[in-house]
């Protein structure tokens, strides 16, 4: 067994630098590297292109880079939750693509499993065509999409273990387990970490070979974005 | 009468059949779920990573770790299973998905879907739409006929920056239900909202408008 | 929830005809779909195109098949344990496409996903290569490979629910999973069939959308292909 | 004196650094875990969906359900983690595994391989030996030097059809340790079996051979 443990946060990322990709795991504010997010805003590396579906919210997330302007690019599919978002963006200072959702997440596969492109119909005859190859096949239009290429990809798991296995728990896996296999580089941080051996190996969503850098986390807030009930009946 | 969201999503709720793998989109669509019957079998996909959508929690039950695709806290289903965000939307491209109910800003009488930007106005992101609409094998349009200017929305071509092409079936608004012709173009009539007329449909309708004047009342 | 049951493999394959494509999960003897195979030798359809990484053994799998000349063309990555198999072919029987591992499991997700081709840079330069399409990508020279188009998927899991979600156990996921997602119709046996509700939702590998029908099957065999043990230290 | 199977699996377990994930093919290189030294730490990838191989189970213990991809029934190690076939591959076609051993019939001096096809004679397909040759950051081939007829199976090209094209770095066999010179071609001696001269190794080389002259003998 190959142990990937280092003891928190700054450890994990203490070679990320300006400039780099970074890859950011989860969907909305649920399943994001709370930790590591916080450590890059304690760091205060600049420049950072990130790829993550969401933007976080002003206060949180990703919305915490942002409001630091230690992001000069940000690939994302939905951005509605933030208004610091909307000023940079509208006023120049941040440069965006918008990517749909399916195409997110399988330019994010095909880095993990060595594919340099896929085909996707979404976007086609749309602006997200601009500039890109339209092939068709058993005649419908696909536009050919290219792998992402990053850095680092920073991600958050529910349990994982000291060989770098983790496991999800929810729908806080979402972008997680592709952006996991996608990164040059691949953190972990995880709420409960537990010795090699323990976890079944049946029930890995993201096999050790595809984490670097394990650590369990701390403080979670795990803030709910919408929060929707229903009365007792 | 014009109907209200809820008259909408009711209306729509009919379009659903037993064994449907059906997605909801967010604002109207999301209350179609309030109105499928108990009698039929449907599992909601959220395109996030959950097949097996249930209802909103129980007041102090919420989880922040199960949202759906609006970041809505919610339930599962018993037979819910969860999934990462790659085969989530490979499950829709494969068209496992039977139906797609989403909302719009424009819809043209080719089908044209418009419901992601307004340039210099709003960025907010496509988010799943684009890929929802070029995969679907139906999709169903949850929309309002005409803007808060008075303006229709079923235009002869999209006036915004399109999510899809040529990819939308059936349109429900407060007045009308409308199959899309996509091959020649229009609008055409299926069922009025209660009440209203015929001429009142046709003058909310900015693209071809093709009916034969009997179209039947909807019911709900 | 949508009930996928069945009774028996009888009635999950009473409509597969003469000629038609299908992709049978497992790897050697490990994980294949037992029932679903006997079931296809009592019914005695001809004429078939098989899809799988192996060809079983002279009297058991696929063996049994071929045995039977019901097979016209096997699609597979290795088929050097069994001897009916290299009787046929080179007798020119069966008609054979070797199919490189990976390209055989990368074509079924293609199917699964929804992507018509994917870029591979296995078989480049080689027979294999003949006919396709090689793009280059980054100074590396991949083909274009195409999504299977099956009329039936047949696969084993260990335990399923009445929704058609799937769970493995060990190596005998090995191609399943993909070839679940990839049959116009797929069918699952499963050495136990519980009620929907009863599996963990996080552990489910195959979710009951990309199953059709669902059985538990009967007088699992289980054949060990290489007994390799060692002595108690 | 020529090293027998146990011998060349061993000098290739030298080739092994703490830390890496190894994929061994079958025959020789199934050997090489036996001499993997204790003190450091390597995990094996079985390409039919695992991370973590162990030995061979205790008698009795075989279970149908856990084998490698030579269909030999195995164990699992402690952290071990078992995947589907794409995953399999995806995570090699990625060059996650650092190392790959795999047995041939030809290596041209171009590090072009051949192990799957016999033209009429044997047809037992490539399995995934052509996924990792193709996609293999490093690749150490573990072969007899030459054939049962007394011919060299080191080449100026290969004669049996490819399973790769200027892909092996490194060329294990019973005389020698080489280097392959993928760029300007030939079989560059490193080290000699311990008593087999370097003119031996070259009259048992057909392609391309590269030699100082005081190639030392391996350390085993």
């Amino acid at each position: 067994m190959i142990n990937k443990t280092v003891h928190h946060a700054a450890d994990a990322l203490h070679d990320i630098t300006d400039g780099m990709t970074l890859l950011l795991g989860g969907f909305g504010l649920c399943g994001i590297p709370e930790n590591c997010i916080r450590e890059l805003v304690r760091k205060g590396v600049t420049n950072l292109t990130c790829i993550s579906n969401n933007a976080g919210v002003d206060d949180f997330g990703i919305g915490m880079l942002l409001r630091n302007r230690q992001v000069a690019k940000m690939i994302a599919s939905y951005v509605g939750e933030n208004a610091e978002f909307e000023r940079q963006l509208l006023s120049g200072e941040l440069e965006v693509e918008l990517v749909p959702q399916g195409t997110l997440a399988t330019r994010c596969l095909a880095a993990g499993y060595g594919m340099p492109a896929v085909f996707t119909p979404a976007g086609v005859g749309t602006e997200v065509a601009e500039g890109k190859e339209v092939r068709r096949f058993h005649g419908r239009d696909y536009l050919m999409e290219m792998a992402f290429d990053a850095d680092f990809a920073l991600v958050k798991a529910w349990k994982g273990d000291t060989a770098g296995n983790l496991i999800y728990r929810m729908t806080a896996r979402n972008f997680n387990p592709v952006m996991a296999m996608a990164g040059k580089i691949t953190v972990a941080e995880v709420e409960e970490l537990v010795e090699a051996g323990t976890l079944d190996p049946d029930q890995i969503h993201t096999p050790g070979i595809y984490v670097h850098r394990i650590f369990q986390g701390v403080d979670y807030e795990k803030r709910i974005e919408q929060r929707t009930v229903r009365q007792k009946a | 009468m014009m109907l209200d969201k809820n008259g909408i999503a009711k209306r729509i709720a009919r379009e659903i059949s037993d064994g449907y793998y059906v997605n909801l989109g967010i604002g109207i669509p999301t209350l179609v779920a309030n109105y499928i019957p108990n009698d039929i079998h449907v599992v909601l996909q959220s395109e996030n990573g959950l097949l097996g959508m249930g209802a909103f929690p129980i007041e102090g039950e919420e989880d922040p770790d199960l949202i759906n695709a609006g970041k809505q806290t919610i339930t599962m289903q018993p037979g819910a299973a969860v999934f990462d965000s790659a085969m989530s939307f490979g499950m829709i491209r494969s068209q496992k998905v039977d139906l797609t109910i989403l909302g719009a800003m424009e819809v043209s009488e080719y089908g044209d879907i418009a419901n992601w930007k307004i340039p210099g106005k709003m960025v907010k992101g496509m988010g799943g739409a684009m890929d929802l609409v070029a995969s679907a094998k139906r999709i169903i349009v949850a929309m309002q006929q005409v803007n808060k200017a008075g303006e229709s929305k079923l235009l002869p071509e999209c006036s915004l920056p399109l999510t899809g092409v040529r990819c939308i079936n059936r349109i429900v608004t407060e007045m009308a239900v409308f199959e899309v012709d996509t091959e020649a173009g229009g609008f055409r009539l299926l069922e009025r909202a209660p009440g209203v007329s015929v001429e009142e449909i046709r003058n909310a309708t900015a693209g071809k408008f093709i009916a034969a004047g009997d179209e039947p009342e909807m019911v709900l």
